[in-house]
């Protein structure tokens, strides 16, 4: 297991190349300049240039790359062009938020799709499916910042039950870090809903239609263990993987969810960055991020062998 | 216990927090910038947020007043009679934040950096032959030769403000950020609270020692009363909309004017504007490239477009816009009305005008690419606005959208435009940037590679410019401004559009909010 | 080319064998109204798209702006309508685009096994990075046009086209009638060609429908963020995008875009599930 | 074994109806009636699609929902119709009254669940034993079929034990509350022989201790006569004839029953062929197959992987004409040996020698062309070995256009082809759902023959057909090979099959070759102790299907 960890870990080292290349290429030959964002639009030309020196942006592509990726290795992500702050310490305040949202998203997903979609598979035909899948197909198709004024115009603003914005830290309470964050969880949690439950569904069918399943009910065993003992633990490998490779989408959803909800996380930082063509700051967040996506993947894969047996890595 | 009781006690243990809490709370002002504060460094940037920073923070030697006059404020003055010897005398009591003493050698220092950096201070150190520290609070800036606003230059809050710094700090090279946001000023920068992009904190420098004339614009005694300002950026007008009433903050810098009817019916906030001189819209041709290297076709756009369309559709309220025909703004010494000739009769005559002159004229169909950046809200609606104007009077306009990033970068080049080049494109100046013909960079017409994009040549402009500098009192200044907003009409160096006001809103428990050229925190009580 | 015509007649009775549910039919309806909307464009609209009025701006709606005007003035209605053409062709070409790029990029993965691991070592990479932070940077990179709109959404979606087809390219290739083929001599291209490439048909048609709606959506993300096509060209997510700073006062500056685009992304997904019911063999009979 | 026919049956159908759900309702089960009298094995035989399966479904009310629905009839356990008794009270009777066990033991049990756990269930659901209990009850049941070491199955996975243990687990689980019907849905089908023998009569063993009775489903003969007492043969949901096992096998009143008995091969092989001057076109020299699994990093670092020898030094020598047979349970290497006869794998070590020449060494499509037209295969499953996407034609062609003949001449010796092998000139432009699985195997035929091979390999060509359509297949290889003078490999399980086609046998076990020689010495007078094992375990051998009576002499 040790080893076949150690294994992935080493094949993500060519992936994660390929993502520092492919950003810092892209962002080299996106036009825009970091200068300006930092001297404003009043500037002039001879003010930019000395800012570009200063920064190094003049220095040919190749010894930029280089300087980054050296740099990089030994764990100096660099510090941002326009605050000159270092990177990972921005990041280190941006990413409490953005985790917990997407955590809230994640638990909110889970305890609402994969009870609906065992439902619907269970009485499959049936109105509780069609309503599943209307609620699913619903979910993929309004723009997650639609969802998001809705939740706030309906629970917010006119019921009042939950504050229009903000994000207060677990440190500040659990009563006021739940409160804030319910409604930007709920809307990023919507699409995940859709999908998980789909995919719970789906899976399910398939096995529901497994021998075991036929097996579990020539027992005589109540239906309830049969569907969730039985029959979800046997699908849940499919679930899991669309867990792992959901998570970029969860990445877009912060984004947008982060916007309208005023939450000060990642995703506007890298809005933001990009706009302001932060290179330093943007590339140490992709690279963070597709960090992430493949590391939760492996874990993912790993945890394979935790729901079926059947599975050894070696 | 039962169930019960436990609950009753932790109920009471609760509302003997909350009693407890105020008696030694300190009061938080929060405010929600118009931009998010991205670096801190207020010599490096001309964004206006970085500047209200700067004002927090830092001091300049001189403030200015409401009447648009330099007044003392971390230096009394004296002028020689042949206005060739400046010297300023630092008053007591200023430390810098680290604890430090203010020296006149912080202050030469921090003015040589600021010079380097602000495009007219540039034009002054021209005339001038030296800055020295005399003593530890004596500095004294020696002329070549008479130079009309060294004071004012002192003194004013925009683009690049001349804030003093420790001589450590000011020694940082001019590319370069400084290290610390160390000032003397009447806010103390937390660093550690700071995340750009998203929050700043300041703290009451409790060390300071305000001026005794009553407070003015950046002048007199800032005297601040709350412990800490927050401000917090929030990306969405309506969240913060959301947010002031709610409670979640006290003050918005810059409201959408289309949304104040949202805040009309809440008593419980106010708004109002607190930066009176507001922000001029510019239309910038290039005069570079074709179409618009022809001042006749230029002219044409000049009739077509439309102030109050461009206005109207941007502002929407009228009450927070203005419709002048002066390159300095609406409300300052040096407007004035020349030139009001483009402006005059209907929106259809002057559509007639404009077809009439571009059907006289060389040009052939070449599409104009009009620049419009798309996150920047105050500046989207102009080019739609404008662009229909122009097709209607017989242009043919691609309009070019990008984020407000690329296209600042973008105006910086004057290739053609399909590689990358542009013809128009429209911006916004706070009226302090603008206000005289020295901190004007639109009606630079010496058409150098390094001035404000655009690159006009007009060669009167550029004697009369530097008249401007030399000119001894009001009346000669305004005459030489006058002629000089003439050229730009005449000549059509760009397309004033119009100046708006930002409106701000604040909740009622704020009191003596101060006005100013920009938000002041000073004053103010919660 | 009379060997491969077996493969769409057999797609066709797949598709024919029998009738729709009426949701389908429905779907259908709706989605064949908008592609009418966007071809018709024109004759449907009132007024032109771009055409405004400052004195008429935030309008409610009524006889003459039948869905109310923008903060422009312009005619919400007939945006709405013209918005169908840019968002279609979003759409539209994001799918075709990726299924043109990622299909023979996974043919080759799930034949070649050399090739397999660096290709998909290369798309792991490109699925690692977050979809829309990539569209934002290459929106950025050039104008904010339809085409570069199309390519930034189009890129994150090939690595899952490709991985889709190598998928059942693997699974194929251990079909008997693979291993018979191979006896019978068949040569590489000609066995990709024959035997994996149909195989791939109705699966790709299927995620191709479900691209073609998450591009709708991501273009419309996009706009939400400042970076989508420009207000010049209404697309819905640009609509959206300028109406939410008035949801509070006009909310149907955001929701009547939002109705026409959910409507033609459900129609799209609830044709997308038709098919795969259909046409995936394994998905028979599971709506 | 003596059956008493007094007193209630367990189990009673009477005009049992059942049809699909739909548009257009088709009816599965036609009026079906039979009674099970306690400790009697009634055995529903028939072929695929005679609803003996959903028959059991029925009893045991699990038919799938939404897709089947029972019309009319009544299945009374104990007197108590399961029909219109409420769900609740049918989920009760099932495990503890009725029990199930189904034929495929690699997926009736849950494989992320431990085998405890799945036993213990039973006894959670049923009785109010407690934790303890009930895990000593699991432990003796384990015991009571015979699984070796039972605490450790207890705490075992599925996929941890053998294919007849699972089934033993099933057995066990069914008969834990000591049901008074256990429904035996083909239990053995999926076995080897030898399994099959020891699971079919603990069956019997436990049945008589428990006086069960025993829904016995099955399409193989043999079987029946190994444990049937009475025999229900059906057809098309309908019950064609029902009677003791002694009756219905030896004297048949109906023509169907007859056909079917008639079908099963004779266990005693057939008479060699006479051979004229041999002629080899298939030689194998000392060929070993190792399967070697390796991850990228261990060949990096040289590390040895995992090692199967799957074949090891397997030799013979195959003639024009004749028919070689190799018969092995799964995991002997038969099928491994002929992948790599048709390079499908590469041997390891060995030379094959086709028409004299060793293509072992060969690369490439190119090179291996001439032995691809040499030497071609008939799949197990017709099902899948053909291109569902092409039609006939298409597939049928597909070689001759490899070699790069014109596709008309090509499609005109297709049509032609399809005569040969029994099929109409028209279903070239068909497509393989429009045929049957015997169809289907005979395109599978003119495929091959397409080529005009000199070998011919049938890997268990006949196994996934049913005994009538076995028949004929087997009789059109046999007049193709007759008529081109082919020479076939035939790849077999089925001992009955090998002893009515092949002139020599080869017996393989566990990769090696236990016993070659002509097919009348092998098969009748084996000498290695693992060919007599085989053919004692061979289901049915105690009775003559051609003469209709018990064999008084054992082959």
């Amino acid at each position: 297991m040790l080893t076949y960890f150690l294994r992935r870990l080493l094949m993500a080292i060519p992936v994660m190349f390929f993502v520092a290349v492919f950003v810092f290429l892209l962002l080299r030959l996106t036009p825009g300049d970091p200068a300006q964002a930092i001297a404003g639009d009043q500037a002039s030309l001879d003010q930019l240039e000395a800012i570009r020196d200063s920064l190094g942006l003049n220095d040919p592509l190749s010894v930029q790359f280089l300087t980054w990726i050296g740099n990089m290795a030994q764990g100096d992500f660099g510090r941002s062009l326009i605050s000159d702050r270092p990177v990972l310490e921005m990041i280190g305040q941006r990413l409490g938020p953005t985790v917990a949202l997407a955590l809230v998203a994640m638990a909110m997903t889970l305890m609402i799709a994969l009870p609906m979609g065992v439902l619907a598979a269970w009485r499959h035909g049936g109105m509780t499916d069609r309503l599943v899948m209307a609620v699913s197909v619903i979910g993929f198709s309004v723009p997650i910042f639609v969802i998001g004024y809705v939740l706030i115009g309906v629970f917010a603003v006119n019921l009042r039950w939950f504050p229009v914005q903000g994000y207060k830290a677990l440190a500040d309470g659990i009563g006021p870090f739940a409160h804030r964050i319910f409604l930007p969880g709920l809307a990023l949690a919507s699409i995940y809903i859709a999908l998980i439950s789909r995919m719970t569904r789906a899976s399910m069918l398939e096995v529901l239609r497994e021998d075991y399943v036929r097996t579990a009910r020539a027992k005589g065993l109540p239906e309830g263990i049969v569907l969730f003992r039985h029959a979800l633990r046997n699908a849940a490998i499919p679930i899991l993987t669309v867990i792992g490779t959901g998570f970029a989408m969860m990445i877009s959803g912060v984004v947008v969810t982060e916007t309208v909800f005023n939450i000060p996380g990642l995703g506007r930082l890298v809005v933001d960055a990009v706009l302001a063509r932060d290179y330093p700051l943007i590339q140490a967040i992709i690279l963070l991020t597709a960090g992430t996506y493949v590391l939760i993947n492996l874990l993912i894969d790993l945890s394979y062998a935790l729901t079926d047996p059947r599975i050894r890595y070696q | 216990m039962t169930f019960h009781s436990l609950k009753t006690l932790g109920l009471a243990a609760m509302l003997a927090g909350t009693v407890a809490l105020p008696a030694w709370a300190e009061t938080t002002l929060t405010a929600v910038m118009q931009a998010p504060l991205r670096s801190l460094d207020p010599h490096l940037s001309t964004a206006q947020i970085v500047r209200t920073h700067g004002f927090m923070v830092f001091e300049t030697l001189l403030g200015m007043d409401e009447d648009y006059q330099p007044q003392p404020q971390m230096a009394d003055y004296v002028v020689s009679d042949d206005m060739l010897t400046y010297t300023l005398t630092l008053r007591d009591g200023l430390m810098w934040h680290d604890g430090t003493p203010v020296t006149a050698e912080d202050c030469v220092a921090s003015l040589m950096r600021w010079s380097q950096r602000d495009g007219s201070a540039q034009t002054m150190m021209e005339y001038v032959d030296s800055i020295e520290a005399t003593s530890d609070s004596e500095l004294v800036i020696h002329m070549k030769s008479p130079f009309g606003p060294v004071l004012e230059l002192l003194a004013k809050p925009s683009p690049i403000p001349a804030f003093m710094m420790p001589k450590r700090l000011a020694d940082t090279p001019v590319g370069e950020q400084i290290p610390e946001i160390i000032g003397s000023g009447p806010f103390k920068f937390v660093a550690d609270e700071y995340r750009p992009g998203d929050q700043a904190v300041y703290v009451k420098n409790e060390d300071y020692v305000p001026r005794e004339e009553p407070a003015s614009w950046t002048a007199g005694a800032k005297v601040v009363n709350v412990d800490r300002v927050v401000w917090q950026a929030m990306p969405d007008m309506q969240t913060s909309i959301n947010a002031i009433q709610s409670g979640d903050v006290d003050l918005i810098e810059q409201v959408t004017i289309d949304l104040l009817p949202l805040l009309a019916m809440n008593e419980e906030v106010e708004t109002g504007i607190l930066n009176p001189l507001g922000a001029q819209v510019t239309g910038r041709f290039n005069h570079r490239l074709p179409p618009f290297d022809d001042p006749q076709i230029r002219k044409a756009v000049m009739y077509a477009l439309d102030q109050e369309t461009i206005m109207q559709t941007a502002i929407g309220n009228s009450e927070y816009y203005q419709l002048c025909p002066s390159i300095y703004g609406c409300e300052v010494p040096l407007a004035s009305d020349v030139g009001a000739e483009y402006l005059e009769g209907s929106a259809e005559d002057r559509m007639a005008k404009a077809q009439e002159l571009l059907a006289a004229s060389d040009y052939d169909g070449t599409p104009v690419l009009m620049m419009q950046p798309t996150d920047l809200t105050v500046l989207t609606t102009q080019p739609i606005v404008a662009a229909e104007r122009m097709r209607e009077a017989g242009f043919a306009v691609e309009v070019a959208s990008m984020d407000w990033s690329t296209l600042q970068s973008r105006k910086n080049g004057w290739q053609p435009v399909d590689e990358g080049g542009w013809n128009f494109f429209f911006t916004y100046w706070g009226v302090a940037g603008i206000w005289n013909p020295l901190v004007h960079s639109l009606i630079n017409g010496s058409g150098d590679d390094n001035t404000w994009a655009g690159w006009p040549v007009n060669a009167r402009m550029e004697e009369l410019r530097a008249d401007y500098l030399t000119a001894g009192t009001l009346d000669e200044q305004k005459e030489i401004a006058e002629e000089i907003q003439q050229i730009a009409w005449d000549d059509s160096f760009y397309f004033n559009a119009g100046e708006f006001k930002s409106v701000a809103a604040w909740r009622t428990e704020l009191q003596d909010i101060q006005s100013g050229p920009i938000t002041l925190f000073w004053g103010v009580d919660k | 080319m009379s060997q491969t015509q077996s493969a769409p007649a057999a797609l066709r009775k797949r598709l024919l064998e029998t009738p729709p549910h009426w949701t389908t039919l429905l779907a259908l309806a709706v989605l064949l109204a908008i592609v009418a909307m966007a071809l018709f464009a024109p004759r449907l609209a009132n007024f032109a798209p771009t055409e405004l009025n400052a004195m008429m701006r935030l309008k409610p709606a009524d006889g003459t702006y039948w869905m109310g005007t923008d903060s422009f003035g312009r005619d919400l209605y007939s945006r709405v309508v013209y918005g169908a053409r840019v968002s279609l062709m979003v759409g539209a070409g994001v799918a075709i685009g990726a299924i043109v790029i990622g299909l023979p990029l996974g043919l080759l993965a799930g034949w070649f096994r050399g090739l397999d691991a660096v290709l998909m070592r290369a798309m792991d990479g490109l699925m690692a990075i977050p979809g829309i932070l990539l569209a934002i940077a290459i929106v950025a990179l050039t104008k904010a046009g339809l085409t570069t709109v199309i390519i930034a959404i189009m890129l994150p979606e090939i690595p899952q086209v490709v991985r889709l087809v190598r998928s059942r390219v693997l699974a194929t290739r251990s079909e008997t009638f693979v291993e018979a083929a191979v006896l019978l001599g068949t040569r590489p291209m000609r066995m990709i060609w024959r035997h994996l490439l149909p195989s791939t048909i109705a699966p790709l048609i299927v995620q191709g429908t479900y691209i073609y709606a998450s591009a709708i959506l991501t273009e419309a993300a996009l706009s939400f963020l400042g970076v989508g096509i420009g207000t010049e060209t209404p697309t819905w997510g640009n609509i959206m995008a300028e109406g939410r700073l008035y949801f509070a006062m006009n909310p149907w500056l955001v929701y009547w875009p939002a109705i026409v685009l959910s409507l033609c992304i459900l129609s799209i997904n609830l044709l997308g599930d038709a098919l795969r019911d259909r046409l995936d063999p394994k998905m028979k009979g599971r709506s | 074994m003596t059956v008493s026919q007094s007193g209630q049956p367990v189990l009673s159908v009477r005009d049992l109806r059942v049809a699909t759900m739909g548009r257009r309702p088709a009816e599965i089960l036609k009026g079906l009636t039979f009674d099970i009298a306690p400790g009697e094995t009634l055995c529903l035989v028939g072929e695929s699609g005679s609803g003996k399966s959903v028959t059991s479904l029925v009893t045991m009310d699990l038919l799938p929902r939404g897709e089947l629905q029972v019309t009319a009839g009544r299945a009374e356990l104990n007197g108590e119709d399961i029909i219109t008794a409420p769900p609740a009270r049918n989920k009760a009777l099932r495990g503890a009254e009725m029990a199930m066990i189904f034929q495929e033991p690699m997926t009736a049990l849950n494989p992320v669940l431990t085998i405890g756990l799945q036993m213990d269930e039973i006894y959670r659901a049923h009785t109010r034993m407690r934790g303890p209990d009930r895990k000593a009850a699991a432990i003796a049941a384990f015991e009571s079929v015979n699984l070796p070491d039972p605490p450790r199955i207890y705490d075992s996975y599925p996929h941890q034990l053998s294919g007849g243990q699972r089934q033993r687990v099933m057995i066990a689980m069914a008969l834990a509350l000591k049901p008074k019907l256990l429904i035996a849905d083909e239990p053995t089908t999926a076995l080897d022989v030898t399994t099959q023998k020891q699971i079919l009569e603990l069956i019997r063993k436990l049945q008589d201790e428990m006086n069960t009775a025993v829904l016995f489903i099955t399409h193989d003969m043999g079987v029946v006569v190994d444990i049937a007492d009475r025999v229900c043969v059906m057809r098309h949901g309908e019950v064609v004839e029902t009677g003791t096992t002694e009756e219905v096998l030896s004297a048949p009143r109906e023509q169907y029953t007859r056909d079917l008995l008639a079908a099963v091969p004779a266990l005693t092989p057939r008479p060699a062929r006479a051979q004229e001057a041999p002629e080899h076109v298939l030689e194998l020299v000392e060929v070993n197959k190792v399967f070697e699994f390796r991850s990228a990093l261990s060949k990096l670092m040289r590390r040895p992987g995992h090692r199967v020898q799957a074949v090891s030094d397997v030799s013979f020598r195959l003639d024009r004409g004749r028919t070689l047979g190799i018969v092995g349970e799964s995991g002997s290497g038969k099928s491994t040996v002929a992948r790599c006869v048709l390079r499908l794998e590469d041997p390891t070590s060995g030379a094959i020698l086709v028409n004299g020449h060793d293509i072992a060494p060969l690369e490439g499509q190119t090179a291996l062309a001439p032995a691809r037209r040499a030497v071609q295969m008939i799949f197990q499953d017709p099902n899948r070995s053909l291109n569902p996407r092409l039609t006939t034609g298409d597939s049928l062609v597909e070689g001759a256009l490899n070699a790069g003949e014109p596709r008309a001449e090509a499609l005109a010796r297709a049509g032609e082809l399809l005569e040969v092998v029994g099929l109409p000139r028209d279903a070239l432009s068909r497509y393989p759902h429009q045929f049957s699985g015997g169809q289907r195997q005979r395109i599978a035929i003119a495929r091959a023959l397409m080529m005009s091979p000199d070998v011919i390999v049938a890997d268990e060509a006949v196994s996934a057909l049913d005994v009538s359509v076995q028949a004929q297949v087997l009789d059109l290889l046999a007049e193709v090979q007759a008529r081109r003078n082919l020479a076939v490999l035939f790849i077999t399980h089925d001992l009955r099959v090998a002893a009515q086609i092949c002139d020599d046998v080869m017996v393989m076990r566990r990769g090696e070759v236990v016993e070659f020689g002509p097919a009348g010495q092998v098969l009748a007078n084996p000498q290695h102790a693992y060919t007599c094992a085989l053919l004692e375990a061979a289901p049915g051998r105690d009775w003559d299907f051609a003469k209709g009576r018990r064999v008084t002499e054992p082959a």
